[in-house]
């Protein structure tokens, strides 16, 4: 199956969107295709709408202007494809404290409906973020940054193509981003996408770019011409 | 068609059920009469906020001008 | 054609200059209603032979009513309508709709229950009907205090919308149970709806539900003007609508 | 239920244990907390002879209803934490984001939400009818009434819970907009209690309880999980 999915093409793209939180525009006129092997870094200072472009593009809201696709569909008739290929990493680590880092990643692959060798996939990919050894202690016994880790340990877990990453890199060590860096290289080169927002420079071949400050309402805009 | 009641402290009294239906009545006439008000006040009260903004914009205009003319 | 049609109804300021000539004329034919019939049942109904001039008070307490529960149902349909199609007039009419309905609705208990100290000895009986209002001003408190709750506007939208629609499930099944357990609880000693009503009362009560629902379209199109004036105030024909006039 | 869908799409089923696993997991970490509305429910009991009266008689009276009632609360005061934690920490948007419908991520999650509380909450109920002098022929249907009625009020409930798991002070609200809805469930579940201990057959009241048990199966999902999608979506 997974053979079946890895030759089907991946297509987004962002089509005139504009977004808006608390009645404020925070960009708008957005175009972007994004395709198979593309590393696309939003870049923007706080509050420039990358979480909420972010979240638009997971489907957890909806933008005020403009369509999301995938494959050429709009993302709401094809969400089942779309969020089959979906891995997002939020603000929130979706990482719950009571349980441990091994019983969190089992729940995420129990959601893709993957158990083929799990707990051998699961020993690896924790081994791949730092955090071989505390499969078993329960989450809320780890620092910020091991919590994190645990969310990213996914990265290594998922079958997913399509990453959406919110800040991924905070509470990372040097050693770690490079290793994550690595990480989104071989995704790209597989046929993944990442999408990513995150201040730091990246160091990638395939990494595209694009900076919401460019994408400010025009005056009239923020006047009422809603 | 004929009024019901021989005098109008009777049609008051309506034979001991005045109290009620007198009570009923005027309980209706209290809520349609908040019903009625209440979106005309909502509206005065946009309709001075709107004022207000508006004033606050000239204001700022105003002293917009000013500073460029010095 | 139809969808053109749809949605310019979606479009506030459509509504909004499109319903302003109704306005007067919703108003005044439905308070006259009101009044000539109020004025009828008070002086020139004849006298009821069982509860006397008690049942003067049915001509306001059966038409609030009818309207209180038609309210929420024109509620739970306009937050409907506001979910699925993501009409913003939709929305705003759900959210009037509320606070009018529970003040009918609160109007409706109040009447039933001064209506059955004469009638039964006490003010207030556990009898399937008045319970069922009773419930009903709880199901419209609970989408008020649910759509006060949230600061933003679309999730207040969204948020009393499902609760209406999930009211609208349960109304008929709250009622059904109510009057099965009343049945169960309360041979049939108490009973207030008089089997045949003379035509002579009947037609004054038709016209006096006639009336409210008159009433309760132009107040739930007046605050909807309200709230389209309050939520568009940034543009510019609410601008223009509102100076013109001050 | 599960299985059905299980044939058409393996991923369901697994999606559905996954969820219902890792719950349950949590539920027994934190047993302190399992306890709290078995407490509540004892205490309440407890309180009914201090306020009312101790005599036996009057007790046997109020069994059927008290008891319904205060299962009706217990029930209501677990609520609040059904998805609070998981708004907090990110998990909830995740359990959305799966491919498979929420419909059966929420069902595992309300399921866990009914193993956890209506469950042992049914399942002490007779030994608080002891407390409340419930007649022997009321403790059969009183076990029968709870464990259908709880399914109801822990799916109801959850609509609830959901609209307002994005406020802060959402327990209180929360009670408001969900015991309305809670008015058919308690007027059978206790009507077939007392039918039971005046002699009469209460399978009526059973089957009616059965069929909303049916219906917020059907229903209630649908309306959580859009109240969900609202929740998140800010």
């Amino acid at each position: 199956m997974a053979n079946s999915k890895d030759q089907q093409a991946l297509a987004i793209s962002l089509d005139n969107i504009a977004c808006q939180r608390d009645e404020r525009q925070l960009f708008s006129g957005l175009s972007i295709e994004i395709n198979a092997g593309d590393v696309l870094q939003l870049l923007g200072p706080n509050g420039a709408g990358k979480t909420t472009l972010l979240r638009c593009l997971v489907s957890l809201s909806q933008p005020a202007v403009g369509e999301i696709r995938f494959n050429g569909q709009a993302l709401h008739q094809n969400l089942y494809a779309y969020r089959s290929q979906l891995l997002y990493l939020g603000h929130l680590a979706g990482i719950k404290s009571t349980l441990s880092p091994a019983e969190n990643l089992r729940w995420y692959a129990g959601l893709e409906g993957d158990d083929v060798n799990l707990e051998e996939r699961i020993e690896t990919a924790l081994k791949e973020v730092g955090l071989y050894g505390y499969e078993d202690q329960s989450c809320f016994n780890l620092s910020a940054g091991q919590q994190r880790r645990v969310a990213l340990a996914r990265l290594y877990l998922s079958k997913a193509r399509i990453w959406v990453l919110d800040e991924p890199l905070t509470a990372i060590d040097k050693a770690g981003i490079a290793k994550l860096e690595r990480r989104f290289a071989e995704h790209s080169a597989s046929g993944g996408i990442v999408i990513l927002s995150t201040h730091q420079d990246l160091k990638l071949d395939t990494l595209k770019q694009v900076d919401l400050q460019d994408y400010l309402p025009t005056p009239d805009m923020l006047m009422g011409g809603l | 068609m004929q009024f019901r009641f021989d005098s109008f402290a009777e049609f008051l009294s309506m034979a001991g059920h005045g109290p009620y239906v007198w009570a009923c009545y005027f309980a209706a006439v209290l809520a349609l009469g908040y019903i009625i008000l209440a979106p005309i006040s909502r509206r005065k009260s946009i309709q001075t906020q709107l004022l207000r903004q508006e004033k606050i914009a000239e204001q700022q205009l105003a002293m917009q001008n000013n500073n460029s003319n010095a | 054609m139809a969808w053109q049609w749809f949605h310019r109804l979606g479009s506030p300021k459509w509504f909004y200059e499109k319903t302003t000539a109704w306005m007067p004329w919703l108003l005044s034919i439905s308070l006259l209603i009101i009044i000539s019939v109020s004025i009828w049942a008070l002086g020139f109904a004849p006298m009821d032979a069982k509860q006397g001039n008690s049942y003067r008070i049915m001509y306001l307490h059966v038409p609030t009513s009818i309207v209180a529960m038609a309210a929420y149902y024109v509620m739970a349909i306009a937050g409907g309508i506001g979910i699925i199609w993501k009409m913003k007039l939709s929305n705003m009419v759900m959210k009037v709709a509320a606070p009018i309905g529970a003040v009918l609705t609160a109007l409706a208990l109040f009447t039933g229950a001064v209506w059955g100290k004469p009638t039964w000895g006490t003010y207030w009986v556990w009898d399937a009907r008045i319970t069922s209002v009773l419930i009903l001003l709880f199901l419209y408190l609970g989408v008020i205090a649910l759509q006060e709750a949230f600061s933003d506007q679309e999730m207040a939208d969204k948020a009393s919308a499902i609760l209406s629609l999930v009211g609208t499930v349960n109304i008929p099944i709250i009622y059904k149970s109510v009057d099965w357990w009343f049945t169960l609880h309360q041979p049939a000693s108490i009973k207030m709806t008089s089997s045949s009503i003379a035509s002579e009362m009947l037609y004054p009560l038709l016209a006096m539900i006639i009336g409210f629902y008159l009433f309760f379209t132009w107040a739930l199109l007046s605050a909807t003007r309200s709230e389209i004036l309050q939520r568009e105030i940034k543009t510019k024909w609410v601008k223009q609508a509102l100076l013109q006039k001050a | 239920m599960s299985s059905s869908l299980h044939s058409s799409n393996p991923t369901v089923g697994k999606a559905f244990w996954a969820t219902l696993k890792r719950d349950l997991k949590i539920a027994i970490r934190h047993r302190g907390e399992l306890a709290n509305p078995l407490i509540f429910f004892l205490l309440v009991i407890t309180m009914v002879p201090l306020g009312v009266s101790p005599s036996p008689k009057t007790l046997a009276m109020l069994a059927p209803g008290m008891l319904w009632v205060v299962a009706l609360l217990a029930t209501l005061l677990s609520l609040d934490a059904l998805f609070r934690s998981d708004f907090d920490d990110g998990t909830l948007e995740q359990l959305l984001l799966s491919p498979q419908s929420s419909y059966i991520n929420v069902m595992a999650k309300v399921f866990v939400h009914w193993l956890t509380t209506g469950v042992p909450l049914t399942l002490v109920a007779p030994l608080l009818g002891v407390m409340m002098s419930l007649p022997e022929a009321g403790y059969i249907p009183l076990l029968l009434s709870l464990l259908l009625g709880t399914g109801s009020l822990s799916l109801i409930g959850a609509i609830g819970a959901a609209l307002t798991v994005s406020l802060r002070k959402g327990g209180l609200l929360l009670s408001l907009i969900v015991m309305p809805l809670y008015v058919p469930v308690l007027i059978f579940g206790a009507s077939g209690v007392r039918a039971a201990i005046e002699g009469f057959a209460y399978n009526t009241q059973l089957a009616v309880l059965g069929s909303f048990l049916a219906l917020a199966i059907i229903a209630a999902p649908l309306a959580i999980a859009g109240a969900l999608k609202m929740s998140v979506n800010n």
